[in-house]
């Protein structure tokens, strides 16, 4: 059951968020079912745009990360406040495979790492990062381990009969 | 007035710091002639609880005197590092399948005790044994109906 | 802060030098390298390298159903491996909507607060052992010891536990460990004043840590620094309290904060937590519940189609599993958010200007653990 | 037949006189008691630490682990010396050599008891002194050579921290040589037949013994070879007997920097009951007894406050103490 201050917080964000990003979907998201209140869906870009919301709203960058779909990628940005009322907005991105995003490291210093990461196991070059190169991964690794494609999964060879 | 202070919170910081190492001293002190916690292993051992977990091992029931194992492979399915071999025969047909080599390499097993938990006949027990030591790989290979049988 | 000042640019190619602490030191927990850019003994530049105990748990998820990979949170954060544990059910638990009895949630809660006494105390203790202090080290493995104990004898083993299972956990507490923990609740209690005295009030700890590595508010919120080390920075977030989860609601606990930020302050909310924890293990056994500890999950979780982000609060702040599901036996993607993988690269940020001593003092207090960055 | 009476050895005796038969036999005395000294210390250590930190210590070897440091030092024997690449050879070479010479010297003007003495000196205590910089030579040598950044930051720590602590402890040791009038060590001890110096000259007896354990780099001063964040500083490249040496040289030279305590403050040999060599020895071991209850208490300093303690604390205190018993001495 939503809080008034989470209700408050709703209201303001879809407004701030529809004026910031206006070609994307801002909707209510179940809370009790998926852990977000609010979730903003994108195509390509705009992420930017969010995170400046985001920040002047106080919330932090939970993570980042990414889903390797059959024909896209979906770029997650989870965000999160320190308040009394916790409010968790999430940000998805349908990218396409070979899109280069756009960095948010100059307005969250922390996502430096967290987009390293992400370009460590998907490929996914960010532009305008300060320092994108490996950073789990060895540097001379020439695979992205969480493409679907790579190893052992269900799409690249059957894993057994009951897993299934 | 302002040096004075300075030279008296110098004097005091020097005290307080010189109070507290004091302190400090004391505590250790009194460790230093308080009773040894650690025990000296080869020579004494604890007791290990009966929940530990170990390698698996197969329960002799006793109506049957011997296991229950239907070699279903629930726990060879489950395992996360596939180490668990379960293969089963039929006396005649229309019987029971019963397990006749359960083999499991437990130098990968890592003792989540998952396959004890899915057993549908739960015939599966930990055993206590902590002092897993051998000189080969190939010894940490064993059969549990092989090692129920030599079990008195 | 201390009151250095780095060098410009200009000098730099001549005085500076580059000193690797690790893969193998011992003041790095674990396996990972810190490339320090000293300048006389002033840090310039600090960039930790990681992976290099990096297993994959992300992409093994993807191949194995969602039991199996049961064991493997545990091993993400080796230091608090039952409150991974606990995560990552309640996580899958979400998404496939079951219930879970409300002696399992107490139970759950019990042996999470129980592990995460015994995390504290490494990261409190580890600190101070990086200080040079050898002798409070040991005393915290002492009573982390006896922590272990306590669970193994409900869980059976002593570190990486898989304790809990989708719909509850694995087996019921027995007498003994009641028992226990009572006991060890007196015994810890009785020890607080050596501690302190030894450590919080000796002058050459205090000397070491007051001042040292102050992560502002500000940098907190850029960098996503969560637990212990943002409590120390005077920000009350704790996702026990901010947004409950499990049996935690029903207790009545403080979130300890400290406004300074620094290495002192840091360490001293680890001990108040301890106490806390404390506490909510005290009511917890005060009003356990009777009842069944496992519900009625089928062997093979199948969840719907769907995703889910869960938050739980760990030893070192907040954990995030985000599960994608495609209504498969198989998870298609398992995310997990580490804390210390912020909270590593926020001393990125603190570390300059500070002795290379203090770099290890700040080290010790944020209290990553490697595994947990790598994954 | 003496052997005094021999030619050539006779010419030797009649310029040097017995004091090259007492040389002879002490040094031989302390060639032995140095090595059995320092492997009876490491074992102490380790008991202590281990009491203190609520585990037995070394057990396995002999009833209580009395031979482990035996043992270890015929381990530390065997193996093998290794010389890294790039090193200095000939300092790396020499440093563990020349850090055990101090060790050894120090030993001379010493006065155990009434009668054991290797060389009465006029200047003992300065030759000590003296001596005992060496050491940090050879631990500025072991760094440089090592070709280490560990080693190089443990040996530039060294030879800051000496320089300063030296101060204090010159300033501290005045104190008392103002009292006596004398740089021989058995009058000092003399002059404490009725009263200690400590009980005169607390102050400088607490200085004295922080300026040692930071001469002697023991905890909570031991940032020449501060494990968490040098891993073992300036020996950190050092292996087999080389490092032992080290090791010897710091152990012994807290035997020599508890016995200029004793002689200065503590009363040398005077005591009841007991002989006088007896009393020493107590006291001397009591002084190692402390200084290792300290380092396995408290934690390290950062070296800045290193040096603030000594220019800041120790030195302010240590002339003010100077000067009042300069005027105090002066007035009576």
């Amino acid at each position: 059951m939503p809080t008034a201050g989470q209700k408050k917080l709703l209201e303001e964000l879809k407004n701030s968020l529809t004026q910031a990003v206006p070609e994307g979907q801002v909707e209510d998201s179940d809370y009790t079912r998926t852990g977000c209140h609010l979730e903003v869906r994108l195509d390509q870009g705009g992420m930017r745009r969010v995170a400046k919301v985001m920040l002047d709203k106080r919330f932090y960058l939970e993570t980042i990360t990414a889903v390797d779909f059959i024909d896209h990628f979906e770029l997650v940005y989870l965000y999160s406040t320190y308040y009394q009322d916790v409010f968790r907005v999430i940000t998805r991105i349908r990218i396409a495979k070979d899109a280069t995003p756009f960095s948010v490291s100059a307005i969250y210093p922390g996502a430096i790492w967290l987009e390293r990461e992400v370009y460590d196991f998907f490929g996914i070059r960010f532009q305008e990062h300060p320092d994108l190169k490996r950073i789990i991964n060895p540097d001379d690794a020439d695979y992205f381990p969480l493409l679907k494609n790579f190893g052992k999964t269900k799409f690249t060879e059957e894993i057994d009969d009951i897993l299934c | 007035m302002k040096t004075s202070n300075g030279f008296i919170l110098y004097i005091q910081e020097i005290l307080t710091g010189a109070k507290s190492l004091a302190v400090g001293l004391w505590i250790t002190l009194k460790r230093l002639f308080s009773p040894i916690v650690t025990v000296q292993y080869p020579r004494k051992k604890l007791t290990m609880t009966p929940n530990f977990r170990g390698h698996i091992e197969a329960i002799r029931f006793d109506d049957t005197k011997t296991h229950h194992c239907v070699a279903c492979g629930l726990c060879a399915r489950i395992c996360p590092s596939h180490v668990i071999k379960v293969q089963g025969e039929k006396t005649k047909a229309g019987d029971k399948k019963i397990g006749r080599h359960y083999v499991i390499d437990f130098s990968k097993c890592s003792h989540c005790g998952l396959c004890v938990d899915v057993c549908p006949e739960q015939t599966l027990k930990f055993s206590r044994e902590y002092e897993l030591v051998y000189y080969s790989r190939w010894d940490t290979v064993i059969d549990l109906m092989q090692r129920l049988e030599e079990r008195p | 802060m201390l009151n250095i000042k780095t060098i410009d640019d200009a000098t730099v190619n001549q005085r500076v030098y580059q000193l690797n602490l690790g893969p193998q030191h011992p003041s790095t927990h674990g396996v990972m390298h810190l490339l320090v850019t000293l300048d006389g003994e002033v840090v310039i530049k600090i960039e930790p390298i990681i992976g290099y105990s990096h297993r994959g748990h992300e992409k093994m998820a993807e191949n194995r159903i969602y039991e199996q990979f049961l064991p493997n949170p545990a091993r993400m954060d080796y230091l608090s491996g039952m409150i991974f544990n606990h995560g990552y059910c309640m996580a899958v638990e979400k998404l496939c909507g079951i219930e879970v009895p409300r002696r399992a949630e107490y139970i759950r809660v019990i042996t999470s607060e129980l592990n995460r006494i015994a995390s504290h105390f490494i990261g409190a203790m580890d600190y101070a052992m990086g200080l040079g202090a050898i002798t409070p080290f040991l005393w915290g493995w002492d009573d982390r010891e006896q922590i272990l104990d306590l669970l193994e004898g409900i869980a059976g083993s002593r570190l990486t536990y898989s304790y809990g299972r989708f719909g509850g956990v694995r087996n019921d507490i027995d007498q003994a460990f009641y028992n226990g923990t009572r006991r060890f609740i007196d015994r810890l209690r009785g020890r607080f004043w050596d501690y302190e005295n030894l450590i919080n009030q000796n002058i050459i700890f205090i000397k070491r840590s007051k001042g040292v590595g102050v992560i502002s508010k500000e940098d907190a919120l850029t960098y996503g620094v969560t637990g212990p080390s943002l409590r120390g920075s005077g920000v009350k977030y704790d996702v026990r309290k901010n947004e409950p989860y499990s049996a935690y609601p029903e207790f009545n606990f403080e979130i300890p904060t400290r406004e300074a930020g620094d290495c002192l302050a840091r360490y001293q909310v680890r001990m108040a937590e301890i106490e806390q924890s404390l506490n909510i293990i005290e009511q917890a056994l005060d009003h356990l519940p009777p009842g069944p500890v496992r519900s009625k999950v089928p062997r093979f979780v199948t969840p719907p189609e769907g995703e889910c982000y869960l938050t739980f609060e760990s030893a070192r702040g907040a954990v995030g599993f985000y599960i994608v599901s495609d209504g498969s036996r198989i998870p298609y993607r398992i995310k997990v958010r580490a804390p210390s993988f912020s909270n590593l690269f926020a001393m990125t940020k603190i570390c300059p200007g500070h002795f290379l001593a203090d770099v290890i003092a700040i080290f010790g207090s944020i209290d990553v653990t490697v595994p947990e960055i790598d994954r | 037949m003496n052997i005094t009476q021999l030619p050539y050895i006779k010419d030797i005796f009649a310029f040097m006189g017995s004091d090259l038969m007492a040389a002879v036999i002490g040094l031989l005395i302390i060639a032995v008691f140095v090595p059995l000294n320092v492997a009876f210390l490491v074992l102490v250590e380790r008991k202590v630490a281990g009491h203190i930190q609520l585990r037995p210590g070394p057990m396995e070897v002999g009833p209580h682990g009395i031979l482990q440091t035996l043992i270890d030092a015929v381990k530390l024997l065997g193996k093998e010396m290794v010389t890294p690449g790039m090193t200095d050879k000939v300092l790396f070479f020499l440093a563990p050599i020349l850090v055990v010479v101090p060790a050894f010297v120090g030993w001379v003007p010493i006065s155990f008891s009434p009668i054991m003495q290797i060389r009465e000196m006029n200047v003992g205590v300065l030759l000590i002194f003296s001596f005992s910089s060496i050491s940090i030579l050879s631990i500025l040598m072991a760094g440089w050579s090592s070709n280490n950044k560990y080693s190089l930051i443990g040996a530039v720590r060294a030879v800051a921290q000496n320089v300063a602590y030296e101060i204090p402890l010159l300033l501290s040791t005045m104190s008392v040589i103002i009292m006596t009038n004398t740089f021989r060590m058995s009058e000092i001890v003399n002059a404490q037949s009725s009263v200690w110096h400590i009980l005169y000259q607390p102050v400088a007896a607490i200085i004295f013994i922080i300026a040692t354990t930071a001469e002697c780099n023991r905890a909570p001063f031991d940032l020449v070879e501060a494990e968490s964040e040098l891993v073992s500083g300036f020996h950190t490249e050092y292996t087999g007997m080389r490092f032992s040496l080290f090791f010897l040289a710091e152990y012994t030279n807290m035997v020599i920097a508890a016995s200029m305590a004793t002689v200065l403050f503590l009363g040398g040999w005077f005591g009841p009951f007991f002989p006088g060599l007896i009393w020493f020895v107590i006291k001397v071991y009591f002084l190692i007894f402390v200084v290792m209850w300290v380092r396995w208490t408290y934690p390290r300093l950062r070296f800045d406050q290193l040096m603030n303690f000594a220019w800041k604390v120790l030195i302010p205190i240590a002339l003010v103490n100077l000067l009042i018993t300069a005027i105090v001495l002066k007035v009576i």
